[in-house]
């Protein structure tokens, strides 16, 4: 789960990370009630969940209270990437010596957390990594033995940086990864950190992204995990455990595994569109394949629909009995292909065609979906 | 010949008792795997499937000679029972739930590393050897005998290469789920080196997806170590492109974890890329692989 | 420093080891009170700082309120071990089915947290360990890999018991375990852990020693450390920064270094009795040495002073000014003799011989205590 | 021959602009010891009695060649300090602050051990290798050079010993102080195998005091392991029974940590106890040292 920057800075805050004064508008009214606390010029910031936010327009700077009114209403009524905007951080606008850029990850690879910092913060950090690599270092932490201050002064020195900055700065790493252990997070970032002319440091946006599987363990209040998805059919598919990712075409998917899923969409992709991915896990039973069947079909226009399912780990016979549940108690008449192979597969073959799926036994995906299109035709 | 399963392999069930670690020891028991024992604590002397069950893992070794074992343990207690597992000197560990806590993976590949155990997963259907043996959950009536190994990240897309190879009458010699999570206990190189040992295998399928690094990072092994024919597919071509967390991640990993990325990564080490699974069977043909 | 047992167990109810309903009483009429809210027949438990205290009478039942009135009122007359009962703890009266001990220290030796089981607790525990060792076991915890529950199952498995037990004992020995770690214990004990008829555990006594070098990173809310001292020259002491023990005799003694402080004082035992303890660590300055002479001349009736230093870490040339202008002020009388060798050795006895000290040069601190038994007389 | 320090020895101050950390590196100076550089984080490019100042323990290494370091840097940063020198390579670390939290030396000792480290502390006075140099704050005026070994808990009573000998003109071949805290960083018995080894040292005393169970275990390694005549003192003898803390030291540790059993177990292993410190020059003169 990523919270939202305004969440994320107060977190920072209580790590004793310096942050910008700030407030969170809903409203343009609040957004000029903040303004005015803080004092002009302030930055505005829409609150999204996605990345890119400041190249795609979501960051602007305002004068005047006139001028934060017309910024805060057109944010307000415009999406970001296409999410909409429905709240902006109002921030003091700070003088900028220097941006830096600070993150913890946990490097999948060599399994292990990783500190990576960068003299050249900012939104174009990604292009400095690419071009100028001698500004860039990271450093494994070995997770039984943890992090110590001497590990990030080191990487610092690294970097050629005096001492002052060693100092302030290290002591911002120190407190970034304590925030990523004790919030379980998968990314804590700061990019960009700020040099102040003073040579203060000041954290000037935050992304913390926690690990949803550990969610239940962590130790300090966190928003819900459901209520922030955007987009309800997908808010629907967390509520009943399903990883649920709404997209443009008319052919619904409904696939246990996600690598499956993932080939099932290349494949679709070549001929059709697939309007959704929706991804079972490894906890099958008849009531989850009947909600599954609800849930795709919360999206209107569906042409048709493929499921690709294994008995490995899931019990596909009773997902069978789901699915033709589903069908007969909503009389359904849109063309179901289902490639169900594994454990049990001639039973839920059986159960399958009661309903009047479209079962196919050839253990190609290709097979499924080619019959699909025969199924549905060119739309 | 083949990999990490043979017939000295002796399999505990962690979690046997259980719905789904007794259904599985059952599918695993009728494709003839040896499964010794099971455990759960506080079901010590209970029987499941004829299976004696024990307490502890140590009392499970002690009285079964297991070595090896898979996890139908939930989530939040998979860390500390496979500490408890490798403590009792369990060499081979296959770990099938998903959703653990990406830091409790990190201890445990480093401790799994630190005692010389080999484990695979989280989020893994585990290994079958055809006609040998399976420890994990893959469907047995996808597989056949032969000389084609796969690694797969994704559980039911191995299951899928599988089958269709098996229809086109061209067997395995072992199939191999590397786990789905974005840390994982073994990468896909320590993988592809067992393979490239085995003298009952003569080519070896990866099957990939987009994100992380792995098969960036084995296609320097392959160009390096491997001399065995590899093909690679890589899935998610068409995924919406992940929202991006932040730029951590990508900074670690530089310019990897696309579809491209991966493939041309793979091709410059001279693997075949497949673009769909179905392709695999005419890459069988092609190398003449039964 | 060591907590009292009301305020350990309050502590250990926090982290979910189960204790038993009690209160704490400052007075009769509130053990009554709390005596009441509990029901009989109630324990009732002196609160002093000092091991034994079941032994020493410290530890009563009362069934009726009149004898729980008769109880404390003798309790809090009097002393346990010479430490005077302010507080009584008032608990319910369990049923024992067994005794168990548990407890976390830290092994000097090895240097590593240890756990130690035994599966007859109660006050002869340490007659239990020396007599049936099959009944004891223990484990030693790698600090940074961290402590994980199957290390207790394991542990307790070894000693034969039925798995019940071992699942709700391994429970409570992960709580003392979090517990001692979080408050860097140097002992976490609960003697006896008591197995109800029931098959439940409650923790009946609890133990808990903080490491007094920790205490400032601590972030639990602690009571004072100072507070605690009931001898008024020992916490004086304390407030001073050096370690003052109170005894019984009419020598005073100040040592840097707390072995050489107790060679002296095997030394001065040999034919004399030293009145107190004083080691003033690495910080000597002059005024830490003339607070330190006001310290040792708190105690009524000192014969002779033994002042026995060595300039390696401290500047002992500075000491001996504090102790000049000491002994000035008050226009003491009483025969000091002082050993102080080490850097700028002959500028302090200067300075000490300018006050009237007595200065032995010779390295042996027989010498100085010779010299000094030769001014004091036999007493 | 000599322990510890040698002609190579090249020792770096660390926090060596605070008050003792100057003037111990005045004294160290002045005996002879090849005091290089110091450290202190932000005094880099200064100089303390002439020797060059730099902010971090590796840039100190680097530029100075540096193999040991002694600590005045204040307790609460000390472990930090601690891990930093290993890893920049230092071989000899000395850690002279008191008051450390114990559950950090237990840290600094798993790492130092795991690096093959030889460190001394927390809580003591260092090393001093007579005519050679010292590394710590041991007053150079009671030392002289020798062949008797002293090894001590405490840090004032092996100024005594070694001042009781000299004056006997009985010399030490080194003086180590192993500290006086619970958890030490080197155990006894560690310290007494260099002394076994060391061809310029024919006999040791160990300065041990009442608690713990240092004494206890160096017995046995004295009876299996050392062939020189040992022998010691403890002491506490009338120091107050300490208010019993609760019983895991005690289980742990047996009925050691009294005078008497310390006593009884040196003797066991022909160990000479001598009943006062005094009694060190009538020893030395039984065995003829000097």
């Amino acid at each position: 789960m990523r919270l939202h920057e305004y969440e994320a800075l107060d977190i920072f805050e209580q790590h004793r990370i310096p942050v910008p004064r700030r407030g969170v508008a809903q409203t343009v009214h609040e957004a000029v009630h903040v303004a005015g606390e803080i004092g002009y010029p302030v930055m505005l910031k829409a609150q999204v969940l996605v990345g890119g936010r400041g190249l795609a327009g979501g960051i602007k700077m305002a004068s005047t209270s006139q001028e934060l009114k017309d910024i805060a209403e057109d944010l307000f009524a415009s999406e970001i990437k296409g999410f909409p905007v429905r709240k902006i951080l109002v921030c003091e606008k700070v003088e900028i010596a220097k941006e830096l850029y600070v993150g913890v990850t946990i490097d999948g690879y060599s399994g292990k957390p990783v500190i990576v910092v960068c003299t050249e913060g900012g939104v174009l950090i990604e292009e400095t990594v690419k071009n100028s690599p001698e500004k860039v270092a990271a450093i494994h932490i070995d997770s039984s033995f943890g992090y110590y201050p001497y590990q990030a002064r080191g990487l610092l020195k690294m970097l050629g940086l005096n001492q002052q900055l060693v100092t302030s700065w290290s002591d911002v790493i120190g407190q970034l990864f304590n925030i990523a252990t004790s919030y379980e997070a998968l990314i804590a970032e700061i990019n960009p950190l700020v040099v102040l002319p003073n040579g203060g440091l000041l954290a000037v946006d935050a992304v913390l992204e926690v690990d949803d599987s550990a969610l239940s363990r962590i130790r300090h209040p966190l928003p819900d995990r459901v209520d922030r998805i955007e987009n309800p059919i997908e808010r629907r598919g967390r509520e009943i455990g399903v990883t649920y990712v709404d997209l443009d075409g008319d052919i619904g998917l409904i696939s246990s595994g996600a690598g499956l899923g993932m080939a099932s969409m290349d494949i679709i992709g070549q001929n059709m569109k697939p309007a959704n991915f929706l991804e079972t896990g490894g906890g099958i039973t008849a009531d989850l394949l009947y909600k599954c069947m609800d849930l795709i079909m919360m999206k209107p226009g569906l042409r048709g629909i493929c499921i690709n399912v294994y008995g490995g780990i899931n019990p596909i016979h009773e997902g069978a009995k789901g699915v033709v549940r589903y069908i007969k108690e909503h009389n359904m008449k849109i063309p179901i292909v289902a490639k169900a192979l594994g454990n049990r597969q001639e039973e839920t073959w059986e159960i399958l065609k009661s309903g009047g799926v479209h079962v196919v036994t050839d253990p190609a995906t290709e097979s499924a979906i080619d019959r699909l299109y025969e199924l549905v035709g060119k739309g | 010949m083949s990999i990490l399963i043979d017939d000295s392999t002796r399999v505990i069930v962690q979690g046997i008792t259980g719905r789904i670690g007794s259904v599985q020891t059952q599918w695993m028991l009728a494709y003839g795997t040896k499964v010794v024992g099971g455990v759960t604590p506080g079901k010590g002397g209970s029987t499941v499937e004829g299976v004696p069950v024990f307490d502890s893992v140590m009392e499970a070794v002690k009285e079964t000679g297991a070595n090896a074992s898979v996890f139908f343990v939930p989530a939040a207690f998979v860390l500390d029972a496979f500490l408890e597992t490798i403590d009792a000197g369990v060499k081979l560990i296959v770990i099938v739930p998903e959703h653990i806590p990406v830091r409790d993976v990190v201890k445990m590949r480093s401790y799994a590393i630190e005692k010389g155990v080999f484990a695979l997963g989280p989020t893994t259907p585990g290994i079958l050897v055809p006609g040998k043996g399976k420890i994990g959950i893959m469907p047995a009536s996808l597989f056949a005998p032969g000389r084609v190994g796969i690694i797969s990240r994704s559980g039911t897309l191995s299951y899928e290469f599988a089958g269709i190879l098996s229809q086109s009458n061209v067997g395995q010699s072992a199939v191999v789920g590397m786990g789905a999570d974005p840390v994982v206990l073994r990468n896909l190189a320590d993988i592809l080196e067992l393979f490239e040992k085995d003298e009952g295998t003569d080519a070896v399928i990866v099957v990939g997806e987009v994100g992380g690094e792995q098969e960036e990072k084995a296609a320097g092994f392959i160009s390096r170590k491997m001399s065995k024919p590899v093909a690679a597919y890589i899935a998610g071509r068409h995924s919406p492109q992940g929202k991006r967390m932040g730029h951590a991640g990508a900074i670690v990993r530089g310019a990897t974890g696309t579809v491209d990325g991966k493939q041309g990564a793979l091709r410059a080490a001279g693997v075949e890329v497949l673009e769909s699974p179905i392709h695999v069977a005419g890459w069988a043909k092609k190398h003449k692989l039964s």
